[in-house]
């Protein structure tokens, strides 16, 4: 967007604070510490205040029940936002997400209710996994057009998912007709169907799967951000797209895949919250994009690309979650619970910049001093 | 939650405590109006509330159920999130051991909530549309003004008025337009279908809002008095609107009335185990609203 | 607002100090960039600042146009010590400045440019388009450009760009002028005009603060010369008491030894072969380079001089594979590399040194390590991922490699001087182990210390093999650094030489270099002339026009 | 946003297109037509587009009352959209005025409800214009609250503005407490309070107010933009902020104002709004941003800065206006008048991308032509 989000001087992340260089272990530590302290630091302030005002309001707030329900209601958010924050690392940002939630669901849910077959007039009732892989397809796939029109048209990230967002609500009412799906999931013994819920809403060592799955995409998206080639190219074409491009990155084909991994892990979602709420319904996942940015955004990440960690990201969705029950829990009224969430939003990102300013001016204070015993040294 | 201390010691003959209230959108005045019953109710009936709210989103509800039950809670009154999609939420309530009652809206399934209070929305509409029906003197071409695709009662009203309407040739629908329950969408969708055909002669709305919302275009467009409309809900703006001759009617929900009784139901539970009703699902029958009893209703609150 | 002929000085007599910096000391987080420096300017004179990079001048001048704010010491201007907020209070002041990076809206006009945020006014109170267009055609005609008003700044070349930064600060009618290596970019014929200008301000008793790495041109303009090393001020003299060994000497610190020629020897066979090669401007459709051939061999080291605006960048980034070739063909060791990405153009070993560091070179926001390794990240890997230890050996070695000045791999880029970043830029290119290594201006305001070093660099790969592809605008480098010189004009090569046996007036001459010689083409007869910047030289008999 | 949404090369726009310069009538011409062309060329190419196609489908369309209806709608998004022209053009964006359209409102609302004293126990009830006024006066401060948090504290717009879109709103619903505010708006002779819907309902020469406050807010802001020296600073700031700040625009101060800007258009609109639909309700104005940035960007504007202008932004509007009320006209439904949407607003930023790449085709040909040529005459 604005250079304004980016901090005055940028500070090396990613690569940088996980790469380890054995020659200076100073700059390395420093490195690390400026990495996480900045980009992460906020993140975790909010984090902790959130927690600890709320516990001491609720005795109920930290109880282990409480902190499972949290934790799947972040699930969703924070694998809508690992997506995201590819997308933002590259400077761009999706707003499509949301919509695309929607769409897998209702395309799940007819693929519950069978295919008809053009030419045999049978009906054709895929397995479980099939569904699942072909929902999560057709994220992939509106990813895949986001990406062509941004990448190869170069067209604006914001417009083109914003198109993508109508498109999609509009096809997932198309697709269910004003009618929610939802016993067609449970699958039928004889269309070979069943077992839907039995995997997708299951809870293996009492966590919600989409908590084992959120751990699970975020350390592969940590794996691919730090440790491999693309996680690299990122960061280094979310930073400046044509040096990027002469050192031999390929810029457009980074950029298409990103807003991929972003419609895939809608996909994911929306296959996960049909199974959570055991219905295909018209609008699910609106707004999702919102609350995955803010996750993003809270988590540390320059919405001009090239900063932004896993990490912070996966904080951020924590924030937004613990705060959003917090509220709820100690009986918040509904209206005032909107303003407090967006002033927190606010405030979480707000930290650190106050928090920067009065660095610089106690830097700035600590030279002076520097400066004049060297002066009168020189004298 | 702020006083779930108490709560945990309550859960006995003598009631108090805390309830929850789990609604749709208070900001709207039906679902304000059911929050501001049952709360006072609660109150006067010794319990501590709080009301939260899930805008028709089955996940958000069951964040909150999850939420209400973590938080100990003695009782829940339920506004459910479709009739499915709230099955497993109330079946999560009745696990805790918790009293749930639902209002408004009722889920496809019996014997989890000790009682479903449930506004008749079919039986409404047919009423509403046999009104209005009449008021067009069974001819002439009308528009439909759709409520949110993914709110069940959408449908649930548009069947009904079709139901009726069905029933009389001479009536022909000439359009539906989606308006999302708004107010200022609908009269844009007016507008617009003004345009098309200039010269119709109604329009059934699912909700008071986009009726009103109609009826401000036709008055831009100084067509209202050749126009019928219908609205439902009964809310105070509509209830005036039918009082000047704006709307031809709309239909009330009895909302308040149904909550009490909700509130007082879910009370007897939580003291004594029972609803003290005979049925779990009590449909709470629409009452139309025309310029006879305009004056009688104040806030869904009929005073016969 | 008169630019053409600036106020009559007030009654400050030609050489009498105007403004004073006392103790100056700025410190950036951990580096100092200055330890407490004092640097006088006098009224109608120019004084220049020498300093390898990184030595402070840019800060120096920032901290007197009012851009930074010094950590310690203060300004005396006129006998009153002042302190400058903002660049505003500085223009109020009189004191304007010419930035290193051109810093040039390049969605507006040259006229907004030039009159952005000291507007015109008409009576009504908007801006007086008329007038202000009326002025920048005047300062266009000035510096003897053909640049209308109208014209937007992202259609003009670097060149062109620099032109206009220089009007805008002398539309400021300021009786300070800073300039901070506003030559980097221009024609020697340019650079002619810009000291006639200069010549005329100073007799109008402006004081001007000098700033270039082109040492011959700088001392020919100079009347003062102060020395910059490390942040501290190691020397200044009246230009008559010194010469180039002087300044290099110290700048440097010490007797610095290079040797810019490289020995000749027999080459290897044709590695990088460009045949007919044709580019056009997709947006104009205008033909840049036009049916270019030029071989280079392994181990050989060519050179493309030219002009400004020759089309030079636009072959080299053709070449790179930025740009499509509309004609013609490019063959890598014997293989055509038609259709190649530039990815995968590196893969076969032909990689390019960009010429604008900034916009096309390095990763901002990567760390000084993480630049380094970008372009050689392929040979890091290790079963898919990134292999730290290879590649932090690799970072080790390459830094070594190129000498760069920093506290570290991962500090970040930005802290990095000019000539630093550009070290980083092209080690990051050898890191990839190139057969063909293109660069577009080196050395473009980059220190002589540093340039030596690169050259040495260069040198060192081309003996075990690497050919070379650069463009300079610098005749010196031209003549000395290569082992053939093409010359590059209007899109076509129009003529070859070898630098032992031509003289540099032939090869300006050829580049279209038509009206009066560079102040760098001093004895144009000296056959085989070395270099002005070449350290080497002690007698300073080439000091350059006085 | 990206670098990817700013052309290869940008085009003037504003002030050159604007200013004379008697020096060079060409290059003015030249930039006159290209920025015309490029920067707005596919707003006007898209809206003759839809209006012919809908012309043919319904005779009703072009009808003088539809063309009416559709200005009114048309204008209020315009007028939320100039002033989202200026935050865009500083590279920044408001994801708020939505919610601030809500907020004033209810503000008017609650106003004409009247103020309690609270020392005299006497309820007062302002006039019409002072209403107004104040209303406006809301949308100005929640706006300058924006413009301090992002030009102050540095902090990127898109998180600030979705900060407060959930303050906005959440406050709207406090103040409206659940219920619409609808008679009161009338007012009472007695109390001095009557004559809303006389003015701000009204249809001076068969026209509707807001179409008026449109056209003179579009001239202000030409003005503004073109004239002042505000608007060249605003468009150096948000192409090259640091130049513009060290050629000494107050930048900071620049980007203060222009929230302001948007957050007062937002509030006129609030106004405008209750009167139109004769009630203040609590989603009143939701997703107004949407269409204010869509309107915004197909007229041309980078999201990036530095590039758009008014009479884009207003064509923009009106692309989107007479698509929707065409949608419904030829009776297309519902479900897919969202898709169409979508669609049609990639399709209006895609076209001047997919025409700028075909005519790089044609030079690339055309240069190998003159090459050949030129070899030939070389052999
Ligand atoms: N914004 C900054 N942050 C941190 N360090 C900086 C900054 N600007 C300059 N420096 C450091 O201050 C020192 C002086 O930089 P400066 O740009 O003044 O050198 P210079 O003499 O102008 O070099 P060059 O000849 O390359 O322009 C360098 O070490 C540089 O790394
Ligand atoms: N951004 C631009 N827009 C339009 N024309 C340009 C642009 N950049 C360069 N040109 C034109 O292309 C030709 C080559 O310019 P350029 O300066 O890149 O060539 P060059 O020989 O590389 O000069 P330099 O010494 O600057 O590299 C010139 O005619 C110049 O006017
Ligand atoms: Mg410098
Ligand atoms: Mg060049």
């Amino acid at each position: 967007m604005t250079a304004t989000d980016a901090p005055t001087k940028p500070t090396p992340i990613g690569p940088n604070s996980a790469g380890p260089d054995r020659t200076s272990l100073a700059s390395r530590l420093r490195s690390v510490n400026v990495g996480s302290v900045l980009v992460e630091g906020r993140a975790l302030v909010a984090l902790v205040l959130i927690i600890a005002v709320f516990a001491l309001l609720s005795d109920n707030y930290l109880d282990p029940g409480n902190l499972v329900t949290i934790t799947k209601q972040v699930a969703f958010n924070a694998i809508i936002a690992l997506g995201m924050l590819m997308v933002i690392l590259n400077g761009g940002i999706d707003l499509s997400v949301g919509s695309t939630v929607g769409l897998t669901g209702a395309v799940a849910g007819n693929l519950f209710r069978g295919i008809d077959m053009p030419l045999t007039q049978a009906i054709m009732f895929p397995k479980v996994w099939v569904i699942v892989v072909l929902s999560v397809a057709v994220g992939a796939l509106v990813g895949y057009l986001n990406g062509l029109l941004i990448s190869r048209l170069r067209l604006a990230p914001f417009i083109v998912t914003l198109g993508m967002l109508y498109v999609g609500r509009g096809l997932t009412e198309v697709l269910l007709d004003g009618q929610n799906i939802t016993n067609e999931l449970r699958g039928q013994e004889g269309l070979g169907n069943t077992g839907f819920f039995e995997v997708f809403a299951s809870r293996p060592l009492g966590l919600p799967i989409s908590a084992w799955v959120m751990v699970a995409l975020a350390v592969l998206a940590s794996i691919l951000l730090v440790r491999s080639p693309f996680g690299r190219w990122l960061y280094a074409s979310g930073s400046n797209e044509r040096a990027a491009e002469l050192s031999g990155v390929p810029v457009t084909q980074v950029k298409t895949r990103i807003y991929v991994i972003a419609g895939v892990c809608a996909g994911i979602v929306g296959v996960l919250q049909i199974a959570n709420i055991s219905s295909a319904t018209a609008d699910l996942g609106q707004f999702y994009e919102l609350n995955a940015i803010a996750a993003v955004v809270i988590g540390g990440a320059a919405l001009s690309g090239g900063r932004g960690t896993v990490k912070g990201t996966i904080i951020g969705a924590f924030v937004i979650g613990f705060l959003a029950n917090g509220l709820v829990i100690v009986g918040v009224s509904p209206f005032w619970q909107q303003v407090i969430t967006g002033a927190v939003i606010i405030l979480a990102v707000a930290v650190d910049q106050i928090q920067q300013i009065a660095q610089r001016r106690g830097a700035a204070k600590r030279a002076v001093a520097e400066a004049r015993t060297a002066a009168a040294g020189a004298a | 939650g702020a006083s779930q201390e108490t709560g945990a010691s309550a859960a006995d003959a003598e009631g108090g405590g805390t309830i929850a209230i789990i609604t749709v959108d208070p900001s709207n005045p039906y679902w304000k109006a059911e929050v501001d019953t049952a709360e006072q109710a609660a109150a006067d009936l010794g319990y501590e509330s709080y009301t939260a709210a899930h805008e028709n989103d089955p996940d958000e509800q069951n964040t909150l159920i999850e939420t209400a039950i973590n938080d100990d809670v003695d009782g829940i009154l339920l506004d459910p999130a479709g009739a499915d999609e709230s099955i497993a939420a109330v079946q999560k309530v009745v696990d805790a051991e918790i009293p749930i009652v639902l209002i408004n809206a009722e889920i496809s399934e019996t014997g989890l909530a000790s009682s479903q209070i449930v506004s008749n929305n079919a039986q409404g509409a047919t009423v509403g549309a046999e009104a209005w029906a009449a008021a067009m003197d069974y001819k002439g071409t009308y528009v439909e003004l759709f409520g949110a695709p993914s709110d069940n009662n959408a449908q649930v009203r548009s069947d009904g008025y079709a139901q009726v309407l069905a029933q009389y040739p001479d009536l022909k629908k000439v359009g539906t337009e989606i308006a999302n329950w708004d107010r200022q969408e609908g009269q844009e969708k007016m507008e617009a279908l003004l345009a098309k055909n200039p010269d119709i002669d109604g329009v059934v709305a699912g909700n008071d809002e986009m009726a009103l919302g109609a009826v401000n275009a036709l008055k831009a467009k100084g067509k209202l008095d050749q126009v019928k409309v219908l609205g439902f809900d009964g809310s105070q703006d509509a209830v005036n609107a039918v009082r000047d001759g704006d709307l031809v009617a709309t239909v009330v929900q009895p909302i308040v009335e149904g909550t009490t009784m909700a509130m007082n139901q879910l009370d007897s539970v939580i003291r004594t185990g029972e609803t003290g009703v005979s049925e779990e699902k009590q449909a709470l029958d629409c009452i139309l609203v025309t310029e006879e009893n305009a004056d009688s209703v104040q806030n869904f609150v009929i005073s016969e | 607002m008169t630019a053409v002929a600036p106020a009559p000085a007030e009654t400050t007599e030609i050489g009498q100090v105007v403004l004073q910096a006392v103790g100056i000391a700025k410190t950036y987080g951990v580096t100092k960039a200055l330890k407490g420096v004092d640097f006088d300017v006098r009224a109608g004179q120019v004084t220049v600042l020498f300093g390898e990079n990184g030595a402070g001048k840019s800060t120096l001048m920032k901290i007197l146009s009012g851009v930074e704010q010094p950590t310690a010491g203060h300004l005396v201007l006129r006998d009153e010590q002042v302190t400058l907020q903002n660049t505003v209070d500085a223009v109020e002041r009189g004191i304007s400045i010419i930035h290193q990076e051109t810093n040039l809206c390049s969605n507006l006009s040259v006229r907004d440019n030039i009159f952005l945020g000291r507007e015109l006014h008409t009576r009504t109170g908007s801006v007086d388009y008329g007038r202000e267009a009326e002025i920048t055609a005047r300062l266009m005609r000035q510096l003897e450009e053909e640049i209308a008003p109208g014209t937007l700044v992202a259609d003009l070349r670097m060149g062109q760009q620099q032109i206009v930064e220089i009007a805008r600060a002398l539309a400021a009618d300021a009786r300070i002028l800073i300039m901070d290596e506003p030559t980097s970019a221009l024609s020697a014929s340019e650079i002619e005009v810009l000291f006639k200008i200069i010549r005329e301000l100073t007799a109008n008793g402006v004081a001007i603060v000098y700033i270039s790495h082109h040492l011959e041109e700088a001392i020919s303009i100079a009347d003062h010369a102060v020395v910059l090393r490390d942040g501290e001020m190691v020397a200044h003299e009246p230009v008559s008491e010194i010469d180039l060994p002087w300044v290099v000497h110290r700048m440097t610190g010490r007797q610095a030894e290079y040797d810019f020629r490289d020995e000749p020897r027999e080459f290897g066979d044709v590695a990088l072969s460009v045949q007919h090669v044709t580019v056009a401007d997709l947006d104009t459709g205008r033909v840049m380079v036009d049916d270019v051939s030029v071989e280079v061999r392994s181990g050989e080291i060519v050179c493309v001089y030219g002009l400004m605006g020759a089309g030079r960048t636009e072959l080299m980034e053709a070449l790179a594979g930025r740009d499509p070739i509309a004609a013609g063909q490019v063959l890598l060791d014997g293989a055509d590399i038609a259709g190649l990405t530039i990815g995968e153009r590196i893969g076969r070993g032909l990689g390019l040194v960009p010429e604008d560091r900034q916009r096309d070179g390095v990763v901002q926001m990567l760390s000084v390590g993480s630049n380094l390794s970008l372009a050689g990240l392929r040979s890091a890997i290790r079963k898919g991922l990134v292999s730290r230890g290879a590649e932090s050996k690799r970072i080790k070695h390459g830094m070594a490699e190129v000498r760069v000045k920093a506290s570290g791999p991962g500090a970040p880029i930005t802290s990095l001087s000019g000539g630093n970043q550009q070290k980083v830029v092209i080690g990051k290119l050898l890191m990839t182990d190139p057969k063909v290594l293109l660069l577009d201006e080196p050395t473009r305001g980059i220190d002589v210390g540093a340039k030596g070093e690169i050259f040495a660099l260069l040198f060192k790969e081309a003996r075990k093999g690497l050919g070379v592809l650069y463009v300079t605008s610098e005749i010196g480098e031209a003549m000395t650094a290569s082992h053939r010189v093409v010359v590059m004009s209007k899109g076509r090569i129009v003529r070859e030489f070898d630098p032992r046996t031509a003289t540099r007036a032939e090869v300006m001459a050829a580049s279209g270099e038509s009206d009066g010689p560079a102040p760098v083409a001093v004895e144009p007869d000296a056959p085989a002339d070395p270099n002005p910047t070449e350290p080497t030289r002690t007698d300073g008999a080439n000091g350059g026009p006085r």
